[in-house]
């Protein structure tokens, strides 16, 4: 692999994720060939940084990785676009959210199965990128899905101290059958 | 007519011998039917596939010879007992009524209206059908968003002033979980045992404990502060992680230290 | 401000939007004062383009403005950061999809007739939810069914400026009877 191609295939990653991406993440893109070594990643990440000095966006080394971002000179202009009215999340959002915060954590097949229709990806990045979700895991099934969780800012911008206080949780979910609890000897209040 | 073909899959399939009477390339295992059928998007698109297999021009088709092979095709999956649809019969219906009117002689004048010919009109629905499979296959090479290619972003400098993103009240949450709820209990499929959300939380917590730190000693896990009801709460949890396969519980010796982790560490 | 400078801006916020910003956003950045026109913009942009070409990222227009892109060079290298595999639409969602792309606005019993079989509710439903087709109208017939169109999101996601584009738009493409456009109360002109 060339100098240029090991470059550009940073490039493209580090602007297709969301998250800095670390050198450990890097080497990932490589899949189980010709992974190239934190030296030659690093020597390629300084030259990357080069090519955009004199642009909008900089590449630059955070406590997780390395990310692209908005030079912050932008910034008044950016603030002109930001006078509208804030939108509002779709059903297909608020369910989804629903089932991970009632149901985590959470496979996106097992929200299909209870919706009954498949979740897209949009629906989760949306609520990934607001903080409220995150993945905490994987199930070791079949592909190896994700499993979504809500996260302390969820509870925070919900107002909430755990997940015990959503509403109506108590009607709306099934306790653990008493049946299990006289099994281990507990009161079942 | 139709019944006659059936007739006779049916009797050829209880003597253990109906392959060799069926035409060569209408062969097909019978274990591939049902995967076949669901192949197949309709029976629109089952005509389409047997007279492309003849290499014919639909304007051209033999309509005596696909009617023939549509209904032994449709009498094998009925005598294999699968749930055909409905539509699948009326085709074969419309088939057999072209089929015997091609087989009168030609009346002298064509009183016959050229709209109302259903040969004609069964042409324009294939050539119309296979349009829309051919867009289909179209589009779906189409480089798509997310499949093909992704977004490149850079983040944004922080500033005070950003739009808003939605606000959502803590009741639009809870109604659209119990409209979910009331949906998912119309379908009796979907019995799922749910348990306590202190429960689920709970399996979170310990989910992300493990994130950070891939093996914890059990004992970690309780806490002396939470009594006895966060004792149960974390012990259905464990057993519930347990039993969905999501950790492993680990003791080297009898009576030593229980450690739990995830089920695979590939990091 | 320097032919530079307007370019920096455009480059800078088109990376800091996800959704495609239109000429009309792009202005927007300008707030009140020295606003560039349309032609000034499209200018910067076609010389931003240039600036990416033998970049791993590429500005195009799509439906509802200009965005960013990763190659889709890259794809390979990104699929191995993830194990979720990016999701299939059966034949059965393709075909629905084509005859509403291809035929809007479009009633379900019209797909039906054509496909010959069912459409399932779920189907609309999936691609509704992935915001890639709408109800524009309903058809004054009995029953007044919904009429389906495909959105500007769909354009966006399937990287299209106008429907035109679809492939063999020129064959496929139905337009409309005169009649039902009369209907909907819509000059056929």
């Amino acid at each position: 692999m060339s100098d240029l191609d090991l470059k550009r295939i940073l490039e493209g990653a580090l602007f297709a994720s969301r998250d800095p991406m670390s050198i450990y993440q890097l080497r990932k893109l490589f899949g189980n060939q010709k992974v190239p070594t934190e030296g030659m990643l690093r020597e390629a990440l300084t030259s990357l940084a080069d090519d955009y000095q004199s642009r909008a966006v900089r590449l630059i080394e955070v406590a997780s990785g390395f990310r692209f971002q908005v030079s912050d000179t932008l910034t008044p202009y950016l603030a002109n676009l930001t006078d509208d009215k804030p939108g509002k999340y779709s059903r297909a959002t608020l369910e989804t959210l629903a089932m991970i915060a009632y149901r985590q954590p959470v496979t996106r097949g097992e929200i299909e199965a209870v919706r009954g229709v498949a979740v897209n990806t949009h629906i989760v990045r949306t609520l990934e990128e607001r903080g409220w979700i995150t993945v905490i895991g994987h199930k070791e099934v079949a592909g190896r899905p994700a499993l979504l969780a809500t996260t302390t800012e969820f509870l925070n911008d919900f107002g909430l101290k755990s997940l015990d206080e959503l509403p109506n949780a108590g009607d709306l979910i099934v306790a653990p059958t008493k049946d299990l609890l006289d099994q281990m000897g507990i009161d079942s209040e | 007519m139709i019944n006659n073909v059936q007739g006779e899959l049916r009797l050829a399939v209880v003597e253990g011998s109906p392959l060799t009477q069926l035409p060569e390339d209408l062969y097909i295992p019978p274990d591939a039917l049902e995967v076949i059928l669901d192949a197949f998007e309709g029976p629109l698109d089952l005509l389409l596939y047997l007279i492309r297999r003849q290499n014919l021009d639909i304007i051209r088709i033999d309509v005596a010879e696909i009617t023939r092979q549509y209904t032994q095709y449709i009498g094998l999956l009925e005598a294999m007992r699968f749930e055909l649809a409905a539509e699948y019969l009326v085709m074969a219906a419309m088939l057999a009524e072209i089929k015997s009117r091609a087989l009168l002689p030609n009346p002298v004048s064509t009183e016959v209206d050229e709209a109302e010919d259903p040969r004609a009109e069964l042409i324009r629905r294939l050539l119309e059908y296979e349009k829309v499979k051919m867009s289909a296959e179209a589009l779906d090479v189409i480089p798509r968003v997310d499949r093909d290619f992704q977004i490149a972003l850079a983040k944004q400098p922080d500033f005070d002033v950003g739009a808003a993103p939605p606000q959502v009240h803590i009741s639009e949450l809870v109604l659209a979980f119990s409209e979910l709820l009331a949906r998912a209990r119309l379908s009796s499929a979907h019995q799922i045992e749910w348990e306590a959300l202190s429960t689920r939380q709970r399996m979170t917590e310990v989910l992300m404990k493990l994130k950070e730190q891939p093996e914890l000693k059990l004992s970690n896990l309780f806490s002396r502060e939470e009594g006895r009801a966060g004792l149960v709460v974390s012990f259905l949890a464990i057993l519930e992680l347990v039993r969905e396969g999501l950790c492993a519980l680990v003791q080297a010796a009898p009576g030593g230290q229980i450690y739990i982790r995830p089920v695979r560490q590939d990091v």
